[in-house]
């Protein structure tokens, strides 16, 4: 089983509050009319208390923490 | 590839073909079920909506997710400017989709059938009910009508599903998509108009279909809606719309969602979706939109990104903010020429726009504009300053 | 412990209460403006509303138990639960316990908002503004006796910031940059009343 | 909104400014940890500084049953008034106890 974490934003919910960049620098920036970008893939070990502390305090709900789906997985899934 | 085509028969513009003489030209629906799924995987069938996901695998994952209580949406919405084939088809051959559909209920184990068709398209709307109509008490239970408000996002599938569940044809979050959780949560397959045409076909003859609809439009002398054989090079589908009414500049291949292409290389394109694929092209919804060169570039596709800004739903950021930034640093090089910041801009907003909204409408959006400037680089590098712009 | 310090624990936590309360309250309706400034980035704005909110439950919880334990008002426990249950200032009491239940709610909800998903908590978490007027009637109807000037000058100071958050809130408008948008296209593409 | 200042190397930036992210990021957090605490502690003050205020404004009401100790505390006026208001103090210290534990 993979335990690694993914972060995933919901875009319809996001309204752009930026708390998660503010948060999590490390692994989220804001585009230019201030809405998230995350960078794709599993979040590091050391930024994982981070990350769910971005998504505790998403004002929206608009951002979860889902686990890294591996291709098999994925496919597995429908 | 001389197999049956989907405008066999009468002449389109006579209007649609009755039940009764369709049933007798093609003859009786085939038993459909688990064999069908199997031959569209075969067979390869592609959508033919825009994009171009294969039918057997979607088939199979909504047979999967079914449990009986599935749901297909017959995708009429056509809200491509330019389109027009499914309107064609609607208009002329109803009962091949009604066939198609009716194949795909009893494919996946669906327990209804939603024809989902533009507000606006009157004689496609009269066409179908009339169909329906005509069709066994059994299969108009099956079977309802709903209309979809002209915008361009209300095709997308996941707008299709909301529409019909809500009332609303706004696109919604994704994944999961609505061939695993759809209408009221039940799988649903959401399949254009003219593929389940096709599906007709392939279900009577066992083989693949050889044919694609296609809409030329912009400067020929006759556009329509024609079928051409798949592989039919793109220059010679211009020609049955009458060729080009003046000197072309570049085709705009697979609607606003689509790919420029220089008129230099572009009459030499087989049509066909692998071929296509192959070079990086999509033929996306059909729609072969001919450039002419007297025409500017920079400004057409000006005005195409202010249009696709405009048909944002407003509900991702990235996609409304991003689009019409887009738009307006198109239209300033358009209006007041070239600026190396603006340039600059429409490259890192590319960037930043594209894979962040719920549905694809930014991503299209993008990918038109990245081709256009590309196929059109010289000209967006030294546009002149437009006093007067044109519409 | 003797009585009288109970008696006077409980005022103190009670007052202490109410200014913590107002102070989320103020907090929460910051957050949602989008108040920010360098060195003040916005999660700093909810995450003091969220610490003070679960420490104003300490303290109210410090409030009510030593009001029950207090032998002298003969509470009992069903008072705190029961609103209107007591016999001792009835209607003044049981509009803290509604506040405190009220509270308890919004709180509770905040922190399993995953589970029941965004609209369910966004709707609870409006009973706030029910709350929050229980929570002021109630120390004024059960405190302002002998020490009125000193609780009435802090619940002032209360009510005024809070209104002045609401009077701002609701001027402000909605701070979502695409609300009107949205809701404009939501608008054109209705058709629900056509079902 | 930035929308100018788009300038060179984009990369460049971006490292740069997650740095001064983190480090904002670090120092807000110590400011609403030491915020948190701050109010914590007022609180606990606050509870027995009003707590005092009601024993010393408090005996006209607080009459029948415990009376005599109300009236023979206050009785001594202002001045005891102050003894009677460190009492509250020290025990709202040992309530605070419970607080800390609590949070």
């Amino acid at each position: 089983m993979n335990k690694k974490l993914e972060l995933v934003v919901d875009r319809i919910k996001c309204d752009g509050r930026g708390l998660c960049a503010e948060i999590l620098p490390e692994m989220i920036r804001l585009d230019s009319w201030g809405y998230p970008i995350v960078t794709p893939g599993p979040i590091p070990e050391h930024l994982t208390g981070l990350a769910q502390r971005a998504v505790d305090d998403c004002p929206v709900l608009a951002i979860a923490l889902r686990r890294a789906a591996t291709q098999h997985q994925r496919q597995k899934g429908t | 590839m001389s197999g049956p085509r989907l405008l066999d028969g009468p002449d389109p513009l006579m209007g649609p073909e009755r039940f009764a003489a369709h049933a007798r030209r093609l003859g009786p629906l085939p038993k459909g079920g688990h064999a069908l799924i199997d031959l569209l995987v075969h067979t390869g069938l592609t959508g033919r909506g825009g994009a171009g996901f294969p039918v057997g695998i979607k088939w199979k994952a909504v047979a999967a997710a079914s449990r009986g209580g599935a749901v297909v949406i017959v995708n009429g919405a056509e809200g491509e400017p330019h389109s027009k084939k499914d309107r064609v088809l609607m208009t002329s051959r109803p009962h091949l989709i009604l066939d198609g559909a009716l194949l795909a209920a009893a494919a996946v184990h669906a327990k209804q059938v939603v024809i989902y068709i533009g507000e606006g398209h009157h004689a496609a709307l009269r066409s179908m009910t009339e169909a329906i109509s005509e069709r066994s008490e059994q299969e108009r239970r099956l079977m309802r009508i709903v209309t979809a408000p002209a915008r361009y996002v209300a095709g997308d599938s996941s707008a299709t599903v909301h529409l019909v569940d809500a009332g609303i044809a706004t696109p919604t979050t994704t994944p999961p998509p609505p061939r695993e959780r759809g209408v009221g949560g039940a799988a649903t397959l959401v399949q254009n108009v003219e593929t389940l045409a096709h599906v007709a076909l392939v279900a009577r003859t066992g083989t693949a279909t050889g044919t694609v609809l296609i809409t030329v439009a912009g400067a020929v002398r006759a556009p329509g809606v024609f079928e051409v054989s798949l592989g039919t090079p793109l220059g010679e589908a211009v020609q049955l719309a009458g060729g080009p009414s003046e000197a072309a500049r570049a085709v705009l291949l697979g609607g606003y969602f689509g790919r420029w292409v220089e008129v230099a290389d572009a009459w030499s394109l087989p049509i066909d979706p692998h071929g296509l694929r192959e070079r990086g092209l999509s033929l996306g919804c059909g729609v072969i939109g001919v450039l002419p060169a007297r025409q500017c570039p920079v400004c057409e596709v000006a005005g195409i990104m202010r249009y696709l800004a405009s048909e944002s739903s407003a509900q991702c950021g990235p996609c409304f903010f991003g689009l019409r930034a887009l738009a307006d640093a198109c239209t300033r090089i358009a209006e007041r020429g070239t600026d190396a910041g603006d340039l600059q801009r429409l490259l890192r907003w590319s960037g930043e726009v594209q894979g962040r909204g719920a549905c694809k409408h930014p991503d299209g959006a993008v990918m038109f504009l990245q081709s256009a400037m590309k196929t059109f680089g010289d000209d967006f590098a030294h546009h002149p300053a437009h006093l007067r712009r044109s519409a | 412990m003797s009585n009288t310090l109970l008696w006077y624990t409980t005022r103190g936590a009670g007052a202490v209460s109410l200014v913590l309360l107002s102070a989320v309250v103020v907090l929460g309706i910051l957050s949602v403006l989008r108040v920010q400034s360098t060195g003040w980035p916005r999660f700093l704005t909810v995450g003091l509303h969220r610490n003070l909110a679960l420490m104003t439950l300490v303290f109210l919880g410090l409030h009510i138990v030593t009001a029950v334990v207090d032998p002298f008002t003969h509470l009992g426990w069903l008072a705190a639960v029961v609103p209107f249950s007591s016999y001792y200032r009835t209607f003044w009491l049981g509009l803290g316990t509604i506040a405190f239940e009220l509270l308890l709610a919004v709180v509770l909800t905040s922190l399993v908002r995953g589970l029941i998903g965004q609209s369910t908590w966004r709707l609870v978490h409006w009973l706030t503004y029910a709350c929050w007027p229980f929570a002021v009637l109630h120390g004024v109807g059960t405190g302002t006796d002998a020490w009125s000037a000193w609780l009435f000058t802090l619940q002032a100071i209360c009510v005024i910031a809070v209104l002045a958050a609401i009077g701002y809130r609701l001027m402000a408008g909605s701070r979502d940059p695409l609300a009107r948008e949205r809701s404009s296209y939501l608008a054109a593409v209705d058709r629900r009343e056509q079902r | 909104m930035a929308f100018r200042g788009g300038g060179d190397t984009y990369t460049m930036e971006i490292k740069d400014t997650i740095q001064d992210r983190v480090r904002a990021r670090d120092a807000a957090m110590r400011v609403l940890n030491r915020l948190t605490a701050g109010a914590a502690v007022s609180a606990v003050v606050g509870v027995g500084l009003l707590g005092a205020i009601s024993a010393h404004t408090i005996p006209g009401t607080a009459s029948t049953s415990t009376a005599s100790t109300s009236t023979a505390t206050t009785s001594t006026s202002s001045s005891s008034g102050l003894q009677t208001s460190t009492t509250p103090v020290t025990s709202s210290s040992s309530s605070g106890v419970a607080v800390s534990g609590g949070s």
